[in-house]
């Protein structure tokens, strides 16, 4: 029996005890945060699976609680993200500029996660949502950039805002802040607006198309533990946004005949198509890997929209399910490029090669997540994306399909991209001393992501089923499984026999291999260079501008939205500058003209 | 009813029956490598084109020594060419043959007083089969292929066991002639 | 002990700073810290001076909303006062008299005796802002200050003409009982406005702050940006709530001035790169701000929105003066890293601005969003979407500001605060997170806050 | 085609009027060449380059082990008036340096590198040109010297392959291989005019 | 289950030994369009078997392992792949996008493996590779998009027992565009000539196979076939009805590879971009018309 209210001080407290432990030794504040992850995520999943979490408030005031499916989908699968994150604190908090906040804010923000998944009180949700914010913006600029830290907050705080004017919106038609009978009673023309502006709260969040110059550059310079919490954990929000948006509210506008889609959906499917190919565009021509791998969950975001947006049965699991598979591929993924980078100091791919040869457990690590990332059988990535396919075929959105097949084919592009030129390939002399494989702890966590990984991928039915319940409590009907099958709109799916003959293929390829004859081993210098003797590594490691004839096609058109908003701030600026240089001079006339301009104004009426 | 006793095998003759079976196989898909170095290179096209056609013999042009079996020595070899040549013919897969083509790698040919041009062939790389003419005729060419696929039947086409079996002997043959096979060259630093 | 001492003491304690030069810092002291003291002691009670009835004599309204402004207000000066004391010596006894100034302002019930006020304030004002060693800065705010006092009173005097008296609780029944078409009184009231709106820093008449602010030190920044602030944002609450009438023009003229200050402040901070003159632009959105949320008749919940200002403002501009007294510029480049060491006032300094942009856990909040609830309540969705926008312009710049006073480039600026400072500050940022998180109190304030109609008060 | 012939007798006025020819010779219509001191092949190197030679077509050496010098041939060729001009001097074999063209036409990098590594002769001003260039651990004298005997190199370093001469003559006449070899040593020796 | 594993694994072989022989013949065929006669129709077999009984060179175990979960891939969807519609292993698990994605399987295996050999030649053909199935893959997708949409169903024998019917043609008539577009990805998927970038001999030394020789090569040498042997064998299902019997099958089968051949035997190599410019120029734009068509106006023929 645990109570969500008490779980949440909890870890509010921890994070202060955090901090003072983190004073003292800051390796010890770390060691705090993974304790305190680790008791959250096992009491949430625990007491949470067998629905015994108590929602009754004694401390906090006018937060009021509720234990829905849906906020414990993401509960369970976000602390999971946190916990697994919090082992890699240790090994990173020395480099960092204050170590002791740093525990803390990864605390906080985590507190503020759980209070926005298991609210039933649109203010404390927002309350909730802008203490994620405020905690997590000030663990940005510990990591490379700082200019990261104010565009994640203008653009989060859009979304928020926007989310802020709906909830009173609502308020003002159902007079009560509570989320399930507010979201009842808003119709027509409001419920249109109050769908919009949540769907522009789950765009910033998700880093959806029009608002997503903060992604990349939040996750590409935030400090590697951090950029993995934001792309598995606090992305996910934007989901959670996106299914009170998308589903639970009915879409909207002028219903297309032939598909039975309204207006809404085609648009938000639109933004979130662009977002996929916007994504898989920039991430493909990436040389820092992280970078790369924001420009990823960015366009995995585009998938969780497109998803959502559908609102069939196949689709809204398929989505939620892509959510999970998202989350701990690229989760497993940020953590694989942040040991890499722990040991050499840097993730630009065209700086590293051959970390295979010292780090072989990290490589399969990323190996495994990026099967899952580009949807091949036997991962999850595969079934959540054998789902959206079966709702947009079932849709019949051609423009759609498009963006959404040119986006899982890409993403086996970019995310092969870091394991040739990274892992792969000729092994740089200088990182040969320096490399070793990652410490035990960092290990920990990042095979543990790989098994769920698999797990996920052969065996989805424990997930689908409790899918299943958030499905029927948002109101959609539910998908059909089997005890080992999978049934979409248009086929029916059995993973375990998928990964099965998969295991019975390289089992032959296995037996072939071992009877022939064994090859003689050779070093990676003693390859076919046309008879030229070779004595430099570098020259022979292809790894800068891996997709060149591919990024020459689109090079002019890759900073669209960047230079909008630049323009957008130029705007901002150049009005305060024209105001400041015509009103604030020393010369008090200014003032007397405006005071007779006002009183004309009055007495035009009357007078003149 | 022959009672078919079935004689077990030794280790060693069960080994030779396999190698006759790769020998089947290896000689009728000979991969050559497209390593032209000297003039007689000119008379590979005609092979393979549809007067001779080598095809038909399975034989075919392959891009790396990695996946060739064949390595043709056409025309004269400078001392510069023969440091490349070895490095190849050593990355080259096992069982491999080496056909020297033309009367150059024979005894140096036209060029055998030259300073940079070496007089025999089979003192630095084992050579299978010679075929001899300054620039041998097409046919001579298909024919010296035909031996060699003769030679691997009579398991005599062994230049790569050699290689190994005497390995000293060509190393000293080509320290005397090239001074040390690797070179370091400003240009591919 | 009825609240004229307020008035009265500071008042007699200027006389004999005078004559004791040397000890006018202690009895500076004394008095201030006596009369944050003495509010304790008061019950609320309307006081007639001289005895003569209503509509001649001068009465002082000492209610509840005019005991929290004063409470604010004395606290905060006496605050400033710490602080500077030592070494603002002379600056005693003008200080005392500003005290009394303002001090009479939150209490008077009369509209000629508020002219009064502002004046002996606006007098009090200039003299302190001289020290700012920027003498055009001062002059101007002299020209702006007297002719806004000025307009203040020519359309007093026609009120005065139209219902022949000068109470405020009598001049509201006048105009109720009279019924005079609103036209007929827009112009009059126009011109009070305008009065105020000078030293209400609203766009078209502030040219003078910026020259006061941007060169402001440890005392004339909190003092105008804060305690000034904060009482004219009360005196011009009761006359917008209580006094004012509306005909829909000038309503429509009042709201666009807010508008187009609000939202020209925010722009002007956006765009400028030094640290005061980003905290003076955003105060100038703020004031706009309280004055919109007045107009539109909240007196509660614009009672803590100045409240939070002031303590806002406070802490910001102490922690910025200090930094340019010592490092003598505020370029922002020139003070990165500036809380690296001293990360007691930085932290402070980091409470008051998140306040200010109004995140969860500080008081900021809490008064957002309940300005922004009443305002959905009363169907209007346009200024909630303006209010809202200039916050997030609001929230870049100062989280701009924040992350680059937090990380340091290349050499740290050597900044030392001394104790007082760094007490008062924690003190302050301490308070905004208590009133952010426990807001119970807050709450029932507001609500019999806006029960009280001045009405009766004003003849109570 | 007059003025190929004109551009020829305009070029070799440029020349001689300023510069002593020691030995003019016009090969063809559009191929003439100088041989000038060795001092003055800078200038005129920079003066036929200013008047619209801007090729430097090839730079070799020629051995005359006779006369104890080496000729250098520089051939620089104009793309407008189509007329090739040979510049030679001629250095003593000894210890043959000349000072190198690379400010003039950095073109002659190469060569000038080759001839060092063919004749030996030193090109100072041309960085690195010591260096090993197309010959390959080469450890002889500089083989397009006269002096070096190439089939003796060969022999010495290329074992031959030795064949046994199990033939017989047609009825007792000498071998036609030893015929040739007589005579090849003939004229060899006229050639050296009975000098060793 | 275990049988139909066996009988999967008996498709796989079957295909296998299909494939081989027909690209012998078809050898011969090409070798005939060159006026020469060209090889034994076994010569694949030869080749294949030759090279696995050579002994070559490896560059470290992830050189090995990504050959073996290539081939592995690849014989695990083959045996998915249903010969006619009721001899198939798996009865209605054989959905279209396990054949595509489980190829990418294949093809991830052989991309890891060529990376790590250290060549940078075999990493610019994996690169090369990888961009031309982004390509081509794109308008087949949005063909079969057409097809499942008409169809209601995603598994292939599903598709095939609709085209068989009396009242419908076969898609490659009844979607004329969504046809030529077929071809096109499949001489795409297949590496046929036009679009054969990634293996270019000339340009980089036979691409990703830079490092393979022996058996390595030989594996490789049979996944290919076996990719072939599912992409021929998928478009004959989605475009040209199935098939009810083996003969038929293996008839259609052959008629589909041997007018590839030709047509690739005469043509030259694109450039890598061209390839991309191609495939995004007029394929893609008659898949999106033919799916509008068809899916909207319903005219399908």
């Amino acid at each position: 029996m645990a109570s969500i209210e008490l779980i949440i001080v909890f870890t509010a407290l921890a994070g202060v005890l955090s901090y003072f432990v983190g004073r003292l030794n800051k390796v010890a504040g770390s060691v705090v945060t993974i304790l305190a992850s680790m008791f959250v995520f096992v009491s949430v999943a625990y007491f949470g699976y067998n629905n015994e979490l108590i929602h009754s408030t004694e401390f906090l005031p006018y937060v009021t609680f509720s234990v829905t499916y849906l906020g414990l989908f993401f509960a369970i699968l976000v602390t999971f993200i946190f916990a697994m994150v919090s082992f890699f604190n240790p090994f990173f908090v020395e480099k960092y500029k204050y170590p002791a906040l740093y525990s803390m804010l990864y605390l906080l923000s985590l507190a503020g996660v759980l209070g926005v998944f298991f609210t039933n009180n649109f203010m404390s949700l927002f309350f909730f949502f802008e203490f994620v914010v405020w905690t997590s913006l000030f663990l940005i600029p510990m990591g490379r950039s700082k200019r990261a830290a104010s565009s994640y907050y203008a653009f989060s705080t859009v979304g928020s805002f926007a989310l802020l004017f709906a909830i009173f919106i609502m308020r003002e038609a159902s007079g009560t802040f509570n989320i399930v009978s507010s979201m009842a009673s808003v119709n027509g023309t409001e419920a249109a607006i109050v769908s919009a502006l949540l769907a522009v709260a789950a765009f910033a969040k998700l880093g959806a198309f029009p608002l997503n110059v903060w992604l990349p550059r939040v996750l590409g310079n935030s400090p590697d533990a951090i950029s993995a919490v934001f792309s598995g954990g606090l992305e996910k929000l934007g989901a959670f946004v996106a299914v009170l948006a998308l589903v639970k509210l009915a879409p909207f506008g002028y219903v297309v005949d032939a598909t039975g889609l309204a207006a809404s959906q085609y648009v938000i499917a639109a933004l979130g198509a662009l977002t996929i190919v916007f994504g898989t565009l920039m991430a493909i021509r990436q040389d820092d890997a992280k970078k790369l791998l924001a420009y990823s969950s960015m366009s995995n975001g585009g998938y969780i929209l497109v998803a959502l947006t559908i609102a069939s049965s196949a689709s809204v699991s398929g989505g939620l399910y892509h959510v999970v598979a998202h989350a701990l591929a690229s989760t497993a993924a940020f953590l694989a490029i942040g040991a890499v980078s722990r040991i050499t100091g840097t993730t630009k791919m065209s700086e590293l090669g051959g970390m295979i040869h010292k780090m072989p457990v990290t490589y399969l690590v990323y190996l495994i997540a990026i099967i899952s990332m580009a949807g091949i059988p036997p991962m999850g990535g595969f079934i959540s994306k054998w789902l959206i396919f079966q709702a947009v075929i079932d849709k019949g959105m051609i423009l759609v399909a498009v963006a959404v097949f040119f986006g899982s084919i890409g993403s086996f592009l970019y995310v092969f991209r870091p394991l040739a030129a990274l892992f792969l390939g000729q092994e740089l002399p200088q990182h040969r001393e320096v490399s070793k494989e990652a410490p035990f702890f960092m290990l920990v966590p990042m095979v543990i992501l790989s098994g769920l990984i698999i797990y996920t991928g052969v065996l989805p039915n424990f997930f689908l089923g409790f899918i299943n319940n958030v499905l029927t409590e948002v109101g959609v009907t539910p998908l059909v499984i089997g005890s080992y099958t999978v049934t979409g709109t248009n086929g029916v799916l059995q993973p375990a026999l998928i990964a099965s003959v998969f295991g019975v293929g390289v089992l032959i390829a296995f037996i072939i291999f071992i009877v022939l004859k064994k090859s003689r081993k050779v070093g990676l210098m003693d390859t076919y260079t046309a008879g030229n003797f070779i004595y430099t590594e570098e020259l022979m490691h292809y790894s800068l501008d891996f997709y060149a004839p591919l990024e020459r096609l689109y090079e002019k058109y890759i900073n669209i939205t960047k230079d909008f908003y630049k323009r957008l701030e130029n705007k901002v600026v150049d009005l305060g500058r024209l105001m400041k240089y015509y009103f604030f001079t020393n010369k008090p006339e200014i003032m007397v003209l405006w005071i007779i301009i006002i009183m004309g104004i009055i007495l035009w009426g009357d007078i003149l | 009813m022959l009672s078919t006793k079935f004689t077990k095998l030794s280790k060693e003759e069960v080994d030779r029956k396999w190698w006759e079976i790769g020998d089947f196989f290896r000689r009728n898909s000979l991969w050559m490598l497209m390593y032209c170095t000297g003039c007689c290179a000119i008379e590979l096209p005609p092979a393979m084109t549809s007067a001779y056609d080598m095809e038909r013999l399975g034989m075919g042009p392959m891009a790396t020594p990695r996946q060739a079996d064949v390595l043709l020595v056409t025309g004269y070899l400078s001392l510069k060419t023969l440091r490349r040549l070895i490095y190849t013919y050593e990355q080259m897969s096992e069982p491999k043959y080496v056909v020297g083509i033309g009367s150059c790698t024979i005894n140096g040919g036209i060029y055998h007083d030259s300073h940079a041009v070496i007089n025999q062939l089979n003192r630095y790389v084992p050579v299978d089969v010679y075929v001899a003419g300054c620039m041998p005729n097409t046919e001579a060419v298909m024919n010296g292929f035909v031996d060699l696929m003769g030679l691997i039947k009579t398991k005599k086409a062994n230049g790569w066991k050699d290689y190994h079996a005497r390995n000293e002997w060509y190393m000293a043959n080509q320290k005397a002639a090239l001074g040390e096979v690797k070179v370091h060259d400003e240009f591919h630093e | 002990m009825s609240a004229i001492l307020l008035i009265v003491v500071p008042l007699l304690a200027a006389f004999i700073s005078i004559l004791f030069k040397k000890a006018s810092p202690y009895i500076l002291l004394i008095v201030s810290f006596a009369s944050v003291i003495v509010l304790g002691y008061i019950e609320l009670e309307v006081i007639t001076i001289g005895g003569f009835a209503s509509p001649y004599g001068i009465n002082l309204v000492f209610d509840q909303y005019s005991l929290i402004g004063l409470y604010i207000v004395n606290t905060l000066f006496f605050l400033v006062v710490a602080i500077n004391c030592v070494k603002f010596k002379e600056m005693s006894t003008i200080l005392l008299i500003a005290l009394a100034g303002l001090n009479g302002l939150l209490l008077t019930g009369d509209l000629f005796n508020l002219f009064v006020f502002i004046e002996i304030s606006g007098i009090a004002a200039y003299l302190i802002t001289a020290t700012n060693k920027n003498p055009l800065a001062t002059f101007n705010y002299l020209v702006a200050g007297t002719v806004g006092s000025s307009l203040y009173l020519v359309g007093l005097i026609i009120l005065y003409a139209m219902f022949g008296t000068l109470n405020m609780a009598d001049m509201a029944n006048e105009i109720a009982v009279s019924g005079v078409d609103a036209s007929l009184v827009a112009f009059p009231f126009l011109l009070m406005f305008i009065g105020l709106g000078v030293e209400a820093k609203l766009l078209p008449f502030n040219s003078w702050v910026k020259g006061i602010l941007a060169s402001s030190n440890k005392l004339t920044g909190p003092i105008i940006a804060s305690v000034y602030a904060a009482t004219i944002g009360f005196v011009v609450g009761r006359l917008l709530t209580s006094v004012f009438v509306f005909s829909d023009t000038l309503g429509l003229v009042i709201t666009i001035i807010l508008l187009a200050s609000i939202i020209a402040g925010e722009a002007m901070a956006f765009s400028s790169n030094k640290v005061r003159e980003i905290l003076l632009f955003s105060s100038i959105a703020q004031a706009g701000l309280v004055v919109l949320v007045f107009l539109q008749g909240f007196i509660g919940w614009g009672v803590f929105l100045v409240v939070a200002n002031a303590a806002g403002k406070f802490i910001l501009f102490t922690v910025t003066n200090h930094a340019s007294d010592e490092l003598g510029t505020d370029e922002v480049n020139d003070l990165k890293g500036l809380f690296v060491n001293n990360k007691i006032v930085g932290l402070a300094f980091t409470v008051a601005s998140l306040s200010a942009i109004g995140l969860p856990v500080f008081l900021g909040f809490v008064v957002k969003m309940n300005i922004l609830g009443d305002l959905f309540a009363e169907g209007n969705l346009f200024i909630p979407a303006v209010i809202l926008i200039t916050s997030v312009v609001e929230g870049i710049y100062f989280v701009r500001l924040l992350i680059k006073l937090w990380y340091k480039e290349h050499d740290l600026p050597v900044v030392q605060y001394d104790f007082i400072i760094k007490y008062v500050v924690v003190i302050l940022a301490i308070l905004i997170m208590v009133f952010g998180v426990y807001t119970a109190p807050i709450e029932t304030e507001a609500n019999d806050l806006d029960l009280i109609s001045f009405v009766e008060g004003g003849n109570l | 085609m007059t003025n190929s012939m004109s551009n020829v007798k305009m070029v070799s006025e440029i020349i001689e009027n300023s510069y002593k020819v020691l030995k003019k010779e016009v090969i063809s219509q559009y191929q003439v060449s100088f041989e000038v001191n060795k001092d003055d092949v800078h200038s005129i190197l920079t003066l036929l380059k200013t008047s619209g030679w801007i090729q430097l077509s090839y730079l070799s050496a020629i051995d005359w082990p006779e006369e104890n010098e080496f000729e250098l041939v520089y051939i620089v060729f104009n793309w407008d008036k189509a007329v090739h001009i040979q510049i030679r001097t001629r250095l003593n074999r000894e210890n043959p340096v000349m000072n190198s063209i690379l400010p003039i036409f950095p073109g002659c990098k190469y060569y000038e590198r080759e001839t060092h590594e063919f004749f030996g002769i030193k090109f100072p001003g041309n960085p690195g040109h010591e260096k090993q260039l197309i010959l390959e651990e080469w450890d002889d004298i500089p083989p397009l010297r006269k002096d070096f005997d190439p089939r003796a190199y060969s022999d010495r370093k290329f074992v031959k392959r030795e064949y046994s001469n199990d033939f017989v003559n047609l009825n007792g006449e000498k071998s036609k291989q030893i015929a040739r070899e007589e005579r090849k040593e003939k004229i060899i020796k006229v050639r050296k005019g009975g000098r060793k | 289950m275990i049988t139909n594993i066996l009988f999967g694994v008996g498709v796989a072989f079957f295909g296998f030994v299909l494939q081989t022989s027909i690209a012998g013949v078809n050898r011969k065929v090409v070798g005939r369009v060159q006026k020469r006669y060209g090889p034994k129709w076994y010569q694949e077999f030869l080749d294949i078997f030759k090279l696995l009984s050579k002994r070559s060179v490896t560059h470290g175990w992830i050189f090995d392992f990504g050959v073996i979960m290539a081939l592995g891939g690849i014989i695990g969807t083959a045996m998915f792949m249903p010969i006619t519609s009721d001899l198939v292993a798996f009865a209605d698990f054989d959905n279209f996008f396990i054949f595509v994605y489980l190829i990418a399987v294949g093809m991830l295996g052989m991309a890891m493996s060529a990376s790590g050999s250290g060549n940078p030649l075999a990493s610019i053909g994996v690169m090369r590779a990888l961009t031309t199935m982004l390509a081509y893959e794109v308008p087949f997708m949005i063909v079969v998009l057409t097809i499942i949409k008409l169809t209601g169903t995603s598994s292939v024998t599903g598709i095939a027992e609709f085209q068989q019917l009396a009242s419908n043609n076969w898609f490659m008539i009844a979607l004329p565009l969504g046809g030529i577009v077929g071809v096109m990805s499949l001489m795409g998927m297949i590496g046929k000539k036009p679009f054969e970038t990634y293996i270019a001999p000339a340009e980089i030394a036979s691409g990703p196979m830079v490092e393979y020789g022996g058996k390595q090569l030989g594996m490789l040498f049979i996944m290919h076939e076996i990719t072939v042997f599912i992409e021929v064998s998928l478009f004959v299902h989605l475009f040209l009805g199935g098939a009810e019997n083996v003969v038929l099958f293996i008839v259609k089968y052959f008629l589909v590879y041997t007018t590839l051949n030709i047509i690739s035997s005469v043509y030259g190599r694109f450039k890598i971009d061209q390839v991309v410019l191609f495939f995004y120029k007029w394929p893609i734009l008659m898949a999106i018309s033919q799916a509008f068509v068809a899916i909207y106006l319903g005219w399908v023929i």
